[in-house]
């Protein structure tokens, strides 16, 4: 983790769909549509695959930012894969925020893979919020390094 | 009381003659005073030693999972029905080896409120009255009004009776619904910073015993993710930056599953308030999912189902 | 429908409120859950609809804004202003769709559509030509995808002889190396897809950098890696490096991770041990302006891919034989079409129907709107279905049990009188068990012998029976048992239905008075036509709200029946009373009780109306989620003969994919479960909408079906015990991506 | 060195003084956490009502979590020391079982041949002033196993609370030192010799007694014992009875993995865990709490008296105290001991 950086730059990590929002991502790209390159996307079938252990895993190695995102209800390649993970972020995002993380750590959206131009919306969101509230470090575990 | 400690000694009697049951798993006198203790009884052991008062705080349906194939019968209090109606559910043990007695429970005396009346003197003895508690310390005796001294969990419970059992002991306790998230809602008003403040406050305490989680009847999984090493989902240490995780996933882990019977903050030594978690995910499944956890032995669970209209305005 | 939509879509993503008028004659939201969606627009939206006829729209100098005028149901002029007007326009078929129907000879339709007869919805007017999607007629996704599968149909009908003629012989891999054990050595491939990646990212550092990390024995950079000779390259490269993980950092994984998988596996690599980075599409592509940080990122990602690529391990393709038999159930025109259409393209096929002779609920029927023989159509039918040596016709069926997977069912039934059970092998099903007309309670239907149905006031007509011999005034009302509280869904075709009675009947007898009382009129796409000639031919169609529906009475004068319908003419605005004669009841069409039983004997779905559901309601409208497994016809939703007659060979078209395959060979990313640390929970098959899981009653463990998970993960993630993992995407590889963060 | 006395008034400042050179660990009253052993910052939270505190002092030699070393993920085995804290301690108000514990952690880390460089560099900084238990509590029963209220073993300073005084024994040079620095104290009377002593025989009356004496012989053949079955029934395996206890000191040693750097950490680990016999394989020798009971019961009465000819437990009450289901190590004893008894 480039901890003592000067300027700091937000690391936000993706857990996008490969059904619907990491083809928006694509889209996105094919329209050339810039975005903040904060986001480090880690590909899953299905947003449903997303355990809720996994954002916070990612909170404690030190992401600034977590992004889940979904097929648009009803939309679920796999039909209700959102829908089951919809209920497991909803008790997860109000959890984090009753123990005072701020609400801007970890965001969720549903991006289609015609959605190109929400993609790249939700990233710049994402990303301000995150400068906005600044590094994370409630959850963040550090190794010890010698210094 | 004691009316319900002898029925449910003759009950226990006759199911032992009658050969319903292998086993029973009741409450007997503790070693030391305002305890009691669990106790497995078999048709040759004597069922005078079983006992019903304000001092029987364990969770028995935690006992269960060691049963599996035996044919049990277990004295239940309201929170421990509910906890059977979910393992029902999640088929942790088998309705027809199970024999449920039901006891009205005005809920059990919490130590710890104890402690803080004798000034952290030791206790060297009690008695149960009707109206309250008689105890003794440091040479002295104080009465002691059971409403000052019941558990927390207890006091906004809103099931004092076996939401569903094969026996039921004695009259049914009156049952005035309460609002329990009261101290959840004031939580919430609290700034961002005093509820961190207050989460790391508790949490900081943690020994990492896993008696909150042993003690849980819901925490039978083979491996809990808090041991497993392959992948290592959390590190294992006593610091906070660990501890804080376990109890969070614990919390999540409860989601739809914890009837609020308050063992594992009866049974952490460092008095963590881990009801603070659990009561708020409790307050969520509830307004998110309209679900009330074992109330009903057929009601899926918040997590194994899903409703189109579910709420979803945190999603962008 | 298009306009509700765009209306309820501009309320959702407007920041400010907007008040939506829409303007209309009747609104024809006859489609599956259309109606639904019409009365959320109404209700929850607040989208208000306006039944009138606009007949100026002018622009407002002041304010720019349009002034739209228009005549209300009542007749009464309006005006009202608004900001935007959107006109919900027609469709109308190519020029050029024209020019090539002249070129290749097929006839169309008076409005230039190409034509299409009802009983061969997608022939056209020249043998071995088919027709389908918007070029047949105006409609919706559904019906177009159903008409191409149907087309798919006839054209491998004629082309099942040669199947398989053209395909050069299999390919033949080297085989596969056993990496197990192995220490990861990774080889690296990095795209610079000419300047779309090289242009933005610092591709020597990149390089540098993946030198730099553990495992990687092999780094190169390529102008193009997905060129056929990088292809080669990487190959050789496998070879000599003994390369047992690749990791190719390019462009998407969803558009190049095959051709990849292919090389490697060429290469004598298991295709799973590949893993592919977007350094493009997310990466150089939409950081054009920031160079240094996109090459940072792109260092990252490339970071994380390797992290997993040292955990991948070789996934085995489980590959099923598959029973080239079909099944389908239920025997009335849908089930016999598919079943001709598999038999006519070479496959065997076990046709079951309950009742004692085929025909279904068309037996009932004896003419279409435009006047063909329904009852010849069927005989026919029948008859090539029970001739066709490839079809075993069973009859009053029962059926017992079904189990198995996509390629591999058995189910077992009964039939005729037969006690002794029949065990059928099959590889795929197609649901075709048809509907019901619904049996009125409104309207004395049940009491008086002149109220009737539309079906049997059909039969009437067809057979001139004496009830109608010489009636003066027939009453027909729409929507009985459709678009209420108990079944919200619109029945589809009853509208045509009443146009086609009321035509049939005022042919035979020009003096009697037809007074259609309707909601809406459906009529949609041709059979408009019928609607036109049906006001031409002066039957009077008056329409109704449901708040004040039709008031029947029934008086005995004399000991003689005598039925009144008295209505509020929204026109005229005040009540009349009509003498009716026949009072005949557009009943809808529901769902059969038994839909349930087969919906849980195949695992498939049934949407809350009691139809069955498909996979998705737009792009897999005969599918189900669970393979192998299809619907057709009413089923499926109301609809007329020619769209069942369409969809019941669009099913024959899907099932026929995996027919004619031996073998189907399904993803190694699956779940799998770990016995010791499976507490037999259940929550996993709970979620799974595959129904991939069980729980093993004598171990209470879960047990995965490989053949019918997906790999979605959903199980994993829902785990609390960890004892479920999904290969692929495991835990383990996961928590490895999130460590290099 | 003869015996000293400090009146109570001037113990405080006593204290007080000792903040300069020394880290000061005491028993406080912390309002959230309850009776506690922890680093004081000043004495006002000292409270010496409640020697016998929920926790037990050993972490103060041996805490729950020791980085061992780190190490980067770049360089080969580049290896990067901890940071050991060298401060001096003082470990205040400590009583004489918890003391007892210390000499008898010191046969587990330092044994002579293989010694814990982690665990010395911490007890060689620390001094511990005892105080006697002048009021023990019921679950108190360090007579037993061979302590006593007033046991001196692994004190540099033992006090004696006589009512107005406290008589100050010094054990060891360290501990003549430090009062030899201080000036409040002064030689003890014939009067507060005496008073001591009176303290003394009240407080060795409190503590209850029972005889195990059959305890040795009954384990030496005891492995298959039916009794084992019973005991455990109704034990949940938590940590509690463990991690409260002042001589458990069992640990577990893994690596924590970041992105460049690791730990090598050391974590209190018990034996009341299945994790804690687990095998790689999957395969346990203790599968069940039977076995882990037993496994706890034999070590701390048998094994390990064999190898050093003392228990290992010094009868703090702990574990009978905290245990969440009563299971009370007394009445294993006693049933073991053959004393009948025994609900469990």
């Amino acid at each position: 983790m480039e901890d003592n950086k000067a300027e700091w730059e937000p690391k936000i990590v993706a857990f996008l769909c490969n059904w619907c929002s990491y083809a928006g991502a694509d889209l996105a790209g094919v329209s050339r549509i810039q975005y903040p390159p904060n986001t480090r996307t880690i590909r899953v079938p299905c947003s449903g695959r997303v355990n809720p252990l996994f954002i916070l895993k990612a909170l404690q190695n030190g992401a600034d930012g977590v992004l889940v995102s979904g097929c648009h209800p009803g939309d679920c390649h796999y039909l209700s894969g959102n829908y089951v993970a919809r209920r497991k972020f909803a008790i997860l995002k109000s959890l984090l925020k009753y123990i005072g993380i701020e609400e801007e750590r970890v965001q969720f959206s549903w991006v289609s893979a015609a959605e190109g131009g929400k993609f790249a919306e939700v990233v710049n969101e994402v990303t301000k919020g995150v400068r906005r509230i600044g590094k994370a470090t409630k959850l963040v575990k550090e190794i010890y390094n010698g210094n | 009381m004691e009316t319900n400690e002898n029925e449910i000694r003759l009950t226990v009697k006759k199911l032992f003659d009658e050969d319903k049951i292998d086993i029973l798993i009741g409450y007997s006198p503790g070693t030391l005073p305002l305890r009691t203790s669990p106790v497995f009884l078999r048709k040759e052991d004597d069922v005078e030693v079983l006992v019903w008062n304000s001092f029987c705080e364990n969770t028995l349906s935690n006992y269960l999972k060691n049963y599996k194939d035996k044919r049990v019968g277990i004295v239940a209090k309201g929170c421990d029905s509910r906890l059977i109606n979910l393992l029902l559910l999640e088929s942790q043990v088998k309705k027809e080896n199970l024999v449920v007695i039901g006891v009205p429970c005005r809920g059990v005396i919490d130590r710890k409120k104890i402690d803080k009346i004798t000034g952290g003197m030791e206790v060297t003895g009690s008695e149960e009255k009707e109206d309250g508690i008689l105890i003794f310390f440091d040479g002295t005796d104080k009465k002691v009004t059971k409403a000052d001294i019941l558990h927390d969990s207890c006091m906004i419970c809103n099931y004092k009776n076996a939401v569903s059992s094969d026996i039921f002991i004695g009259e049914k306790e009156k049952e005035e619904k309460v609002d329990p998230y009261n101290k959840i809602r004031e939580m919430e008003e609290n700034s961002t910073d005093e509820r961190w403040n207050y989460f790391n406050k508790e949490i900081e305490k943690c020994i990492r015993c896993y008696a909150c989680r042993n003690v849980c009847p819901m925490c039978y999984c083979q491996e809990c993710f808090v041991d497993c090493t392959d992948p290592e989902w959390f590190g294992k240490t006593a610091e906070i930056k660990d501890t804080k995780m376990f109890h969070i996933v614990r919390a999540y882990h409860m989601a739809g599953r914890c009837v609020d019977c308050g063992a594992c903050v009866k049974a952490c030594p460092m008095d963590v308030d881990l009801r603070f978690l659990t009561k708020k995910i409790e307050k969520d499944v509830l307004e998110f999912f309209a679900y009330e956890a074992g109330v009903k032995d057929d009601e899926p669970p918040p997590f194994t189902t899903f409703k189109p209209e579910d709420p979803q305005e945190f999603i962008r | 429908m298009y306009a509700i939509k765009e209306a309820v879509i501009a309320k959702e993503h407007s920041e400010t409120p907007l008040d939506i008028t829409i303007f209309n004659m009747d609104i024809r939201t006859y489609g599956k859950e259309f109606e639904k969606y019409y009365e959320r627009a109404k209700q929850e939206h607040n989208i208000r609809f306006l039944r009138s006829k606009v007949y100026g729209i002018e622009e407002i100098d002041t304010t720019g804004n349009l002034n739209v005028k228009y005549a209300n149901i009542a007749g009464e002029i309006k005006e009202e202003e608004f900001d935007i007007v959107v006109l919900s326009v027609g469709l109308k078929p190519e020029s050029s769709a024209v020019s090539l129907a002249e070129r290749i000879g097929i006839s169309l339709n008076k409005y230039n559509f190409c034509e299409t007869t009802p009983f061969y919805p997608v022939h056209t007017s020249k043998p071995g030509i088919y027709v389908c999607g918007a070029f047949q007629g105006p409609k919706d996704i559904p019906e177009t995808v159903m008409e191409a599968s149907s087309a798919a149909a006839h054209s491998s009908a004629l082309l099942s002889s040669v199947r398989g003629s053209l395909v050069t012989d299999e390919k033949e891999y080297p085989k596969e190396r056993v990496v197990i054990g192995e220490p990861p050595r990774i080889g690296v491939f990095i795209c610079h897809c000419g300047i779309n990646i090289g242009g933005v990212l610092d591709i020597a550092s990149l390089k540098q950098f993946v030198k730099s990390l553990p495992n990687v024995v092999f780094t190169d950079d390529n102008l193009y890696t997905c060129s056929s000779d990088t292809q080669g390259i990487i190959k050789e490269m496998i070879d000599e490096h003994s390369i047992n993980r690749v990791v190719v950092a390019s462009c998407s994984p969803r558009t190049h991770e095959p051709l990849f998988q292919e090389t490697i596996r060429e290469a004598g690599l298991n295709p799973y041990l590949f893993e592919m980075v977007n350094i493009r599409d997310q990466c150089s592509w939409v950081h054009m302006d920031e160079p240094e940080l996109a090459t940072k990122k792109a260092k990252d990602l490339i970071d994380m891919a390797i992290s997993k690529a040292r955990l991948l391990v070789p996934l085995k393709m489980v590959s099923l034989t598959t029973t080239p038999v079909g099944l389908v159930i239920g025997g009335g025109i849908a089930g016999m079409v598919s079943a001709l259409n598999l038999a006519q393209q070479g496959f065997e096929v076990n046709l079951l129907e309950k009742g004692m002779s085929l025909g279904g609920l068309a037996k009932k029927v004896y003419t279409t709107l435009n006047g063909e023989d329904v009852q010849q159509y069927v005989k026919d039918l029948t008859k090539s279905v029970t001739d066709h040596p490839l079809v075993n016709v069973y009859t009053r069926v029962k059926i017992l049990e079904s189990e198995g997977y996509i390629g591999n069912f058995t189910t077992k039934i009964t039939s005729g009188s037969k006690k002794d059970i029949i065990e059928i092998k099959h590889g795929t099903v197609i649901i075709a068990t048809g509907a019901e007309e619904y049996k009125p309670e409104e309207y004395f239907c049940k009491k008086s012998r002149n109220v009737t149905t539309l079906l049997d006031l059909e039969s009437d007509i067809a057979k001139k029976s004496k009830r109608i011999a010489n009636v003066k005034n027939v009453v027909m009302i729409n929507c009985v048992g459709s678009r209420d509280e108990e079944r919200p869904y619109c029945s589809r075709v009853c509208c045509s239905q009443s146009i086609k009675c009321a035509l049939n009947l005022k042919t035979q007898n020009p003096e009697v008075n037809i007074y259609i009382l309707y909601r809406d009129i459906r009529t949609y796409g041709f059979s408009e036509d019928y609607y036109r000639q049906a006001r031409e031919e002066g039957i009077i169609f008056i329409q109704y709200e449901p708040e004040n529906p039709p008031d029947v009475k029934m008086d005995k004068i004399q000991g003689k029946e005598v039925l009144t319908v008295q209505l509020k003419d929204p026109v005229l605005g005040q009540d009349f009373i009509i003498d009716a004669d026949i009072v005949a009841l557009a009943a809808g069409t529901i769902p059969l009780k038994t839909n349930k039983d087969l919906s849980q004997m195949f695992k498939v779905p049934l949407n809350g109306d009691g139809f069955f559901l498909e996979a998705h309601m737009k792009l897999r409208p005969v599918d189900f989620a669970t393979d192998g497994v299809f619907v057709c016809g009413l089923a499926h939703n109301p609809k007329s003969i020619s769209e069942t007659i369409v969809q019941a060979n669009a099913a024959a078209s899907r099932a026929s994919i995996i027919l004619s395959k031996e073998i189907v060979e399904l993803e190694g990313t699956v779940s799998i479960v770990n016995k010791n640390k499976c507490s037999g929970c259940g929550l996993c098959e709970a979620v799974c909408a595959f129904k991939a899981i069980t729980i093993d009653p004598e171990e209470n463990v879960a047990v995965i079906n490989e053949a019918l998970c997906k790999g979605c993960g959903a199980c994993v993630a829902s785990c609390r015990g960890g004892a479920i993992d999904l290969y692929g995407f495991s835990n383990k590889q996961i928590f490895s991506m999130l460590k290099t963060i | 060195m003869e015996e000293q006395v400090i009146e109570k008034k001037d113990i405080k400042s006593w204290i007080e003084g000792l903040f300069a050179d020394y880290e000061v660990y005491a028993p406080v009253l912390d309002e959230k956490k309850g009776k506690v052993y922890k680093k004081v910052e000043s004495t006002e939270d000292i409270n010496l009502e409640f020697l016998n505190s929920k926790n037990s002092p050993k972490d103060i030699y041996f805490p729950q979590t020791e980085r061992l070393f780190s190490f980067s993920r770049k360089d080969e085995m580049g290896l990067i020391p901890p940071h050991m804290d060298d401060k001096k301690k003082i470990v205040f108000g400590i009583r004489p079982c918890d003391a007892m514990a210390f000499t008898m952690l010191d046969k587990v880390f330092v044994s002579g041949e293989n010694n814990d460089f982690y665990f010395i560099k911490r007890s060689e900084n620390t001094l511990t002033i005892g105080i006697g238990c002048i009021k023990p509590d019921s679950t108190c029963f360090c007579k037993v196993v061979g302590g006593e209220p007033s046991s001196e073993e692994g004190l540099d300073i033992l006090l004696i609370d006589t009512g107005k005084e406290y008589v100050a024994e010094p054990v060891t040079d360290k501990g003549k030192s430090l009062i030899e620095g201080s000036s409040f104290f002064k030689e003890a009377t014939p009067e507060n010799i005496r008073l001591k002593e009176e303290a003394i025989t009240n407080a060795n009356e409190k503590i209850q007694e029972f005889d195990i004496s059959g305890l040795k012989e009954r384990l030496d053949r005891g492995f298959d014992l039916p009794v084992w079955a019973k005991i455990h029934e109704k034990c949940v395996g938590c940590g509690i009875c463990t991690f409260l206890c002042p001589t458990c000191h069992c640990f577990d040693i893994l690596d924590e993995e970041g992105k460049e750097y690791g730990e090598r950490i050391r974590i209190w680990d018990s034996c009341q865990f299945p994790l804690f016999t687990k095998h790689a394989s999957g395969a346990n020798p203790r599968p069940t709490g039977k076995e882990r009971m037993r496994q706890r019961i034999m070590h701390k009465f048998k094994y390990f008296v064999e190898n050093n000819d003392i228990f290992a437990c010094v009868g703090c009450g702990r574990c009978v105290k905290y245990c969440p289901v009563n299971l009370d190590i007394r009445e294993v004893l006693k049933s073991l001991a053959g004393d009948g008894g025994g609900k469990s």
